[in-house]
């Protein structure tokens, strides 16, 4: 068993790196084919013992990107392009076979998802529940896999009782708890998070942080957390990447992207935050997000833009390093920004592709 | 709507399959409207032929071309299916959403008549109601019968389905955003009942032919009006099986169980392009 | 517990509510017939027969006064459910003076036996199967077998009977079409009549199980198909929970719970017997004795057979709902 | 079926390796000892219960009444083996007194029933008492309104004594179908309530007993009496099967498919089209006729029933023209495919009523002329039979007969022209009017004519129905069938029809004397609509002139020739008012299979009696049967 020592703490290798990551949605019927670009071409990386944020509206492509990394892909969902590469193993995801990849799940690569009244099987105690996910990465006897769940919940002061009951008889919060628990058992490496406070309240959503945070930083485990809330990631994330229409438009330090957002969709986020003493409402961002099954030519938030240029409506902006650790794709933003190639984002020379 | 049809047409197999069964079977029902004899008549063509170019569909023992009595057969069989699911779901929708929603003692006291209407034995009931009303038992007659007994059980469904969506987290998120009720129940749980709603439709109206092909096989119908189950009545006063002429089984037996074919999957596909799940899965909006 | 208490008293309290209003309304109905017992009666006698117009008026009045028809509507209904209370339904009117009690005693094992078993296997061969097809969508076996069930579903069941019978008693006569066991066999347990009694369900459950088998099919596979994009199917695959734990114990034994309610009405409603089956295949039971008791205007006979299925199917009703709570987690005893 | 003979064929490996299902059905008796026979009656609800003489508890024709009843007279509805009349246990012929209040009966001697305890005027003098003091048997009714004493003669004589004269007081004790059966004294005077007995097992007065039966009621199984010598039946000789089986084998269909797997030797009925597949597929099947139309018919008349109680049908002239409105031949393809024996007259032209009566009415009918209002007409055709034989000559070939005898035998002698013409001078006669397409009643309501049928349970009855309603319905006049399934016998009862399809006539079928139906159609025994009319007038008709024909045939002799006189002027009558419209015989597709049996009766060569198995005299059968394979 490989545990990664808690001193490692701010190592600057990968754990994961996609590479022209790009997912589509395919639907075939009578020979038309129907595409829909949710994920398109987005090169990142997370370092080890790192929390990376990702922000974006609903629909930008966050959950399919999820997808994408998890290798949750089920048809019509397809990879078509791209690579998806683990610290932890020796080839890229896709080029792993599905015994392989199925034995990773959970030892190396866990997850806490949105929704805790509906990720747990409710016709199963908690305790099965655990049994389920965990037991035969642990290699322990039957009594001494029960210790060792005990002596977890213990560590994350939660009660021994919640074993022995089921999802609905637990409050909101604590089954999003018990899915820390769950996810933090084996000590991932990578532990992705999607949406994991949504649905609580702003107390319990508290809490859950501090223990996702604090879990972590004990476990040494590196982790990507999506959600929409732009105050959540001020509060958990390390680095942040703000998604647009399938696209990574902004990344950076998380500090850095809030004190200095570059893109003028990043802006807009940010400056749409509740502040206390607030008394005029926000201005909206006129129009819609795009359709991916169409997506608007050049530079996908254009048509929405108060920055637009002619170039936009042309070129697609590469994603491009244009400070310390904080990439953005952004014509406007700076004169450095070139048309990326073939649509393809993102400025190879930051990334070391591992092959 | 038009966009939507196009689109259902072309992206969803099953839809368009579906949709151009239901469009053969409706155009020989509205053939009915056309045909040469008058439905009761018999006599008018050779006994007994098989399928040929003459006759299609062959004739039968009573010298009557199949392919017209089945016109007339699945137009009433059709319509007769259709008015007891279509008044059957208006009653068990209406009864369930009541019931799911309010609860309390207006839930007990229609479940209690709704459980009533579950255990009364259905068969004794229709045969004693057709003694009484003997040419008043009409077939639509009939279908009012059976859409005042058909309801009871998917009432009970459509209060579950609302039981638990009225405890969805999602429903509170509404009510306390401050969503009206009607608002509330148009827009977040149509969707989860509507499916449940055609899938019943379709199960409501398997059941009510069926139910009419048993009354019909025992005599218990209007049999001077055709239906599918009439001409399985008169197949059987004719011992047609046993003489061979199979096709007056045949063709009837294939358009019921293509009329359904076709509903079915009309209400898949139609279940699909409601249910906001498969919709974003298929539509990829996310 | 307590709630679990006051919980089963609310729905033993409707359980009797139902019966009583159930059984009631049918006893208004039966009395409702056109057809006159004594009239069929008299119709046995001068059918055929020679009979004078004088004696066949005499006659009616002594099977009047015999049966003891057309006495008060009220007085009858009283008596009847001082009746039931032991389980007595009194003499039947077309097989006078037989109890009812030993007439349906008589059809109802065959009709248990038949259904039982039937309703059972159908459930299970069309849940499971569903329940893979609906779990593995793309399966080209399962595909075909989703197909050939959708289009055996909608078939009317006598066809599907019909068609049964002709196949193996006409075409390949290898089945035998008639009865319950081999004539001039003593019914008892010996291997022999057994062997008999199988031998002849072959085809009759055959044929429901064939036709019952699609309506579970068909509910299991859009249940499962849900369920599988149920957000705790998806977090167990992707923490990699082995596949047959995931089908078995997350996708089935969700989809199954709905379907038990099914289970238990199909069930309880076995005592309204099968006609169609007990008509084509010449199968012994309660469904051709209530069509024949309909026929001949034998109310007590009608009632003796809807009471039994009333009783029986609210008592369906009944025990799921007290025993759902215990299965089924979610469910809250206070709802 | 087309594809039948290939899987037959295919099937041969497979059924080689098992026993053939011949000898499966029938347990464990030997097949070529048993006759296996319908029971129309088919499953029988109470099984375990044999008291016949209790109304509406159990089965009658389970083989009970056919082998296990016996009484003192039979008359056969054709030929009869020995003559028509037969002295069951009776030794000759009722003996009255002049004035019809008394009658003596001479008992056979040396008869036994099958517990062995002989028969004796004792049990005819228990079983009349019996009725006399027990209202609700099946005979009660009759015996106290006839019976006003019984004295025993002696051990072979008894003597009753009558309430009133009553020259048709022995048609009681006259099997046609049934009549009343003689009680075992010694079973039961020892029962407390003899209404409540079920006489289980049967003591049996005829030459079989109760072998086994299903308490489903599927299937009655009788074994050949060891003494059978000590029974009524010995005098023809030894019965040929030693069991007999009277089963349920279920609709027409399944029938036809256990005659063909031979599982089944004597159909009671089928469908026609169900007889022409066995006539067919099925080499070893025979029937009453040798081909075409196959059936026996039986000695009742289908007709047109009208109501004479609804104003609309009061006038003949619209009786006559519904009648003109029928093309019969139609009428017999569409209801039993021309398989029909058709009837212009008020009797059915079946046993030795062609001899009685139709060769005597054919020159009267040829001459008969109708006033129309506007011209007379001779609306009789004596041709019909021959043209509906030369209808179905080009399809069925030889299997018609050419013959004019043979012709008029099997599909019947004349009937009414079609002659819409006349039709239209009658009713414009009878006040009726023609606005449009439609006809309308005197009174402006439209002429609306439902026509009542009984559905599934009688098909041809139905079929007829319906083709009729069709030929109405083109002349003008809004006529339905009206499906009375199950409701028939009590519509019919309280005349709540318009018309139906059915008869109330029904005779003797061998013997010429009509009181059999004919007495009940005096108007003294007619009652109004709501009312339940007794049989079998169910036309609700009175009419003076028949009354004194009905009152003077009370009078005479059962065998008096006067009968046969009086029965012409009746048919004369009827024809004139055209009370009900006959139509044919009621043909019954009795099909009988000689794979394991020879000897059943037919037209051609052994008319000795009737086939439908459902009859009493049918035990006349069992000892003219012969096992087709000699035992080895």
């Amino acid at each position: 068993m490989v545990h990664i020592p808690a001193s490692s703490v701010r190592d600057s290798s990968h754990v994961l790196e996609t590479h022209d990551l790009r997912a589509y949605y395919r639907m075939k019927y009578f020979g038309i084919d129907r595409e829909v670009r949710a994920v398109d071409g987005i090169s990142m990386h997370v370092r080890k013992n790192e929390i990376y944020g990702i922000a974006g509206e609903s629909s930008c492509g966050k959950t399919t990107f999820i997808k994408a990394i998890a290798a949750a892909i089920r048809p019509p969902l397809e990879i078509v392009a791209g690579h998806v590469k683990y610290s932890f193993i020796k080839d890229g995801l896709y080029e792993l076979p599905a015994a392989e990849r199925s034995a990773i799940r959970w030892r190396h690569l866990s997850y806490i998802l949105q929704g805790s009244m509906n990720v747990l099987n409710p016709v199963r105690r908690i305790h099965k529940t655990f049994e389920d996910f965990a037991f035969r990465h642990m290699h322990l006897g039957r009594a001494e896999f029960d210790l060792e769940v005990k002596r977890h919940l213990e560590r994350l002061r939660l009660p021994a009782e919640i074993l022995h009951a089921y999802p609905h008889e637990l409050s909101g919060g604590m089954r999003q708890r018990v899915c820390i628990a769950l996810a933090t058992l084996c000590k991932p490496e990578f532990i992705i998070a999607d949406e994991p406070t949504t649905a609580l309240d702003v107390v319990v959503q508290k809490d859950v942080l501090a223990m996702i945070r604090e879990t972590q930083t004990e476990f040494g485990s590196s982790m990507i957390f999506v959600t929409h809330d732009l105050t959540v990631h001020a509060n958990v994330t390390d680095r942040l990447g703000i998604m647009y229409a399938g696209r990574l438009v902004e990344e950076g330090r998380t500090a850095d992207v809030f004190s200095n957002p570059m893109h003028p969709y990043t802006a807009h986020l940010i400056a749409s935050l509740p502040k206390i003493g607030d008394t005029q409402p926000r201005s909206a961002l006129s129009g819609s997000p795009p359709n991916l099954a169409d997506p608007p030519k050049g530079c996908r938030f254009h048509p929405r833009c108060p920055l637009a240029m002619e170039i936009c409506r042309h070129e697609n902006p590469a994603l491009t390093m244009l400070a310390e650790d904080h990439r953005v794709a952004c014509f406007a933003a700076s004169t450095k920004v070139q048309p990326s190639k073939d649509g393809e984002q993102g400025e190879m020379k930051t990334l070391e592709v591992v092959r | 709507m038009i966009a939507v049809f196009r689109d259902l047409f072309r992206y969803n197999g099953e839809f368009a399959i579906g949709f151009m069964i239901m469009v053969i079977i409706l155009g020989i029902a509205a053939a009915s409207f056309f045909s040469p004899y008058e439905p009761i008549d018999s006599y008018l063509v050779a006994m007994d032929a098989p399928p040929s170019a003459e006759y299609v569909f062959g004739t039968n023992s009573r010298g009557q071309d199949i392919f017209w009595q089945l016109t007339f057969a699945i137009r009433n069989t059709l319509a007769f299916g259709f008015i007891v699911a279509l008044i059957s779901r208006i009653l068990s929708l209406a009864i369930g959403l009541v019931s799911g929603y309010v609860g309390g003692a207006v839930d007990r006291v229609l479940m209690s008549i709704n459980d009533t209407f579950i255990v009364i034995p259905l068969f004794p009931l229709l045969v004693l109601l057709y003694f009484v009303l003997r040419d008043d038992m009409t077939w639509f007659v009939l279908a009012l019968v059976m859409a005042g007994l058909g309801w009871a059980y998917d009432a009970r469904l459509i209060r579950s389905v609302m039981i638990s969506l009225r405890t969805r987290e999602f429903t509170n998120t509404s009510v306390f955003s401050g969503m009206s009720m009607p608002r509330i129940v148009t827009q977040e749980h149509l969707p989860y009942v509507l499916p449940i709603v055609f899938s019943t439709f379709m199960n409501n109206m398997n059941w009510s032919i069926g139910l009419e092909v048993t009354l019909a096989v025992l005599g218990f119908t209007d049999v001077d009006t055709p239906t599918i189950g009439g001409m399985i009545f008169w197949a059987n006063q004719h011992s047609a099986m046993v003489s061979g002429i199979w096709w007056w089984y045949f063709f009837p037996t294939l358009f019921v169980t293509l009329t359904f074919i076709g509903l079915f999957l009309l209400s898949i596909s139609m279940n699909e392009y409601i249910d906001p799940r498969s919709r974003l899965d298929r539509m990829g909006n996310s | 517990m307590r709630s679990y208490v006051i919980y089963v008293g609310k729905r033993v309290l409707q359980f009797a509510l139902v019966v009583f209003v159930g059984i009631s309304i049918t006893f208004l109905i039966t009395h409702l017939t056109p057809i006159d017992p004594v009239e069929h009666a008299v119709a046995q006698v001068s059918t055929f027969g020679f009979s004078s117009p004088e004696s066949i008026e005499l006659l009616r009045q002594s099977l009047r006064e015999l049966y003891g028809v057309g006495d008060n509507l009220w007085e009858e209904y009283l008596v009847f459910w001082q009746r039931l209370a032991t389980l007595d339904f009194g003499p039947s009117l077309s097989a006078f003076p037989t109890p009812v009690s030993e007439l349906i005693g008589r059809a109802i094992p065959w009709t248990i036996g038949l259904l039982t078993v039937s309703t059972i296997l159908s459930w299970f061969i069309g849940n499971i199967i569903g329940g893979l097809a609906g779990y593995y969508s793309r399966n080209r076996v399962l595909r075909i077998i989703g197909m050939i069930m959708m289009g055996l579903h909608p078939v009317p069941y006598y066809i599907v009977a019909f068609v049964l019978l002709i196949a193996f008693t006409f075409v390949l006569p290898i089945l035998p079409s008639s009865g319950g066991y081999e004539m001039n066999m003593t019914p008892g347990w010996t291997l022999k009549f057994i062997g008999s009694v199988l031998l002849h369900s072959i085809l009759p459950s055959f044929s429901l199980i064939l036709v019952g088998v699609g309506s579970w099919f068909m509910g299991m596979r859009a249940l499962v198909s849900n369920i599988v994009t149920d957000d705790y199917v998806t977090y167990a695959s992707l923490a990699g929970v082995p596949e047959r734990r995931l089908v078995t114990s997350y996708v089935m034994r969700n989809a199954f719970l709905p379907q038990i309610t099914g289970l238990a009405m199909s069930i309880g409603a076995i005592f309204n017997g099968a006609v169609i089956t007990e008509q084509v295949f010449g199968y012994p039971g309660i469904g051709r004795l209530l069509v024949e008791a309909v026929h001949a205007a034998d109310y007590s006979l009608v009632l003796g057979i809807t009471s039994i299925a009333i009783i029986a199917v609210s008592a369906a009703v009944f025990i799921i709902d007290i025993i759902y709570p215990l299965i089924d987690p979610r469910v809250q005893v206070t709802q | 079926m087309l594809s039948r003979r290939t899987f037959m064929w295919l099937a041969g490996t497979f059924l080689a390796t098992r026993p053939a299902l011949g000898q499966v059905l029938g347990g464990d008796l030997p097949r070529d000892q048993l006759l296996i026979l319908e029971n129309p009656e088919g499953t029988i609800k109470n099984a375990g219960w044999f008291n016949i003489w209790a109304i509406n508890a159990g089965g009658q024709t389970t083989g009970l009444h056919q082998n296990a009843m016996d009484t003192f007279w039979y008359i056969d509805p054709d030929h009869g083996i020995n003559g028509v009349w037969d002295n069951s246990l009776a030794t000759e012929k009722p003996i009255y007194n002049k004035d019809f209040t008394e009658m003596t009966v001479k008992l056979r001697s040396g008869i036994f029933w099958s517990d062995g305890v002989e028969f004796t005027a004792d049990d005819v003098v228990f079983t009349i008492e019996t009725h006399m003091k027990t209202s609700g048997l099946r005979w009660s009714a009759p015996v106290q309104v006839n019976v006003a004493a019984i004295e025993k003669k002696s051990p072979t004589e008894v003597l009753f004594k009558l309430k009133k004269p009553n020259s048709r007081f022995h048609a009681l004790f006259t099997v046609r179908w049934n009549a009343m059966w003689m009680m075992p004294k010694h079973v039961f005077e020892k029962v407390g309530d003899v209404l409540k007995f079920d006489f289980n097992p049967p003591v049996s007065l005829g030459a079989y007993t109760l072998h086994n039966f299903d308490r489903g009621g599927k299937w009655f199984i009788w074994k050949k009496r060891d003494d059978w010598q000590r029974t009524t039946v010995a005098r023809y000789g030894e019965p040929g099967p030693g069991y007999l089986a009277y089963i349920d084998p279920g609709p027409p269909e399944k029938r036809v498919i256990e005659q063909l797997n031979h599982r089944l030797d004597v159909i009671h009925d089928l469908s026609p089209e169900g007889m022409f597949t066995l006539a067919k597929d099925s080499p070893s099947s025979v029937s009453w006729f040798k081909g075409f139309p196959y059936a026996h018919p039986d000695p009742t008349l289908p007709s047109v029933i009208f109501n004479h109680r609804l104003e609309k049908f009061q006038n003949k002239d619209v009786r006559w023209a519904l009648a003109l409105l029928i093309d019969i031949k139609a009428v017999s393809m569409a209801s039993y495919r021309g398989a029909a024996t058709i009837s212009a007259i008020g009797v059915p032209p079946t046993g030795l009523y062609p001899k009685y009566y139709f060769e005597p009415m054919e020159q009267w009918l040829t001459g008969f002329e109708l006033d129309t209002g506007k011209r007379k007409i001779k609306p009789y055709d004596p041709t019909v039979g021959k043209q509906i034989a030369d209808m179905l000559r080009p399809s069925l070939k030889d299997q018609i007969p050419s013959d004019p005898a043979d012709i008029a035998t099997a599909f019947g002698r004349g009937w009414w022209k079609p002659d819409p013409e006349a039709a239209t001078e009658l009713l414009q006669r009878a006040g009726f009017t023609k606005q449009g397409e439609r006809w309308f009643q005197p009174n402006g309501q439209p002429f609306t004519v439902k026509v009542m049928v009984e559905g599934d349970l009688r098909p041809v009855m139905t079929r007829a129905g319906s083709i009729i309603a069709q030929q109405w319905r083109r002349f003008g006049i809004d006529a339905n069938i009206d499906v009375a399934q199950g409701t028939m016998l009590d519509r019919r009862g309280v005349g709540d029809f318009d018309t139906f399809i059915g008869w109330s006539v029904e005779t003797w079928g061998g013997h010429p004397d009509l009181s059999f139906f004919l007495d009940s159609w005096h108007s003294q025994f007619v009652v109004d609509v709501g009312k339940v009319q007794p049989p079998r007038n169910w036309q609700r008709w009175a009419e003076p002139r028949l009354d004194k024909i009905i009152e003077e045939i009370r009078t005479i002799d059962f065998d008096d020739p006067r009968g046969v006189e009086l029965g012409l002027e009746y048919l004369k009558l009827a024809a004139a008012e055209m009370p009900i419209i006959p139509l044919m015989a009621y043909n019954v597709f009795a099909t009988m299979d000689t794979t394991y049996w020879t000897g059943f009766p037919s037209l051609a060569t052994k008319p000795y009696t009737n086939p439908v198995s459902n009859w009493g005299n049918t035990k006349y059968m069992m000892v003219n049967l012969k096992p087709t394979k000699p035992a080895k």
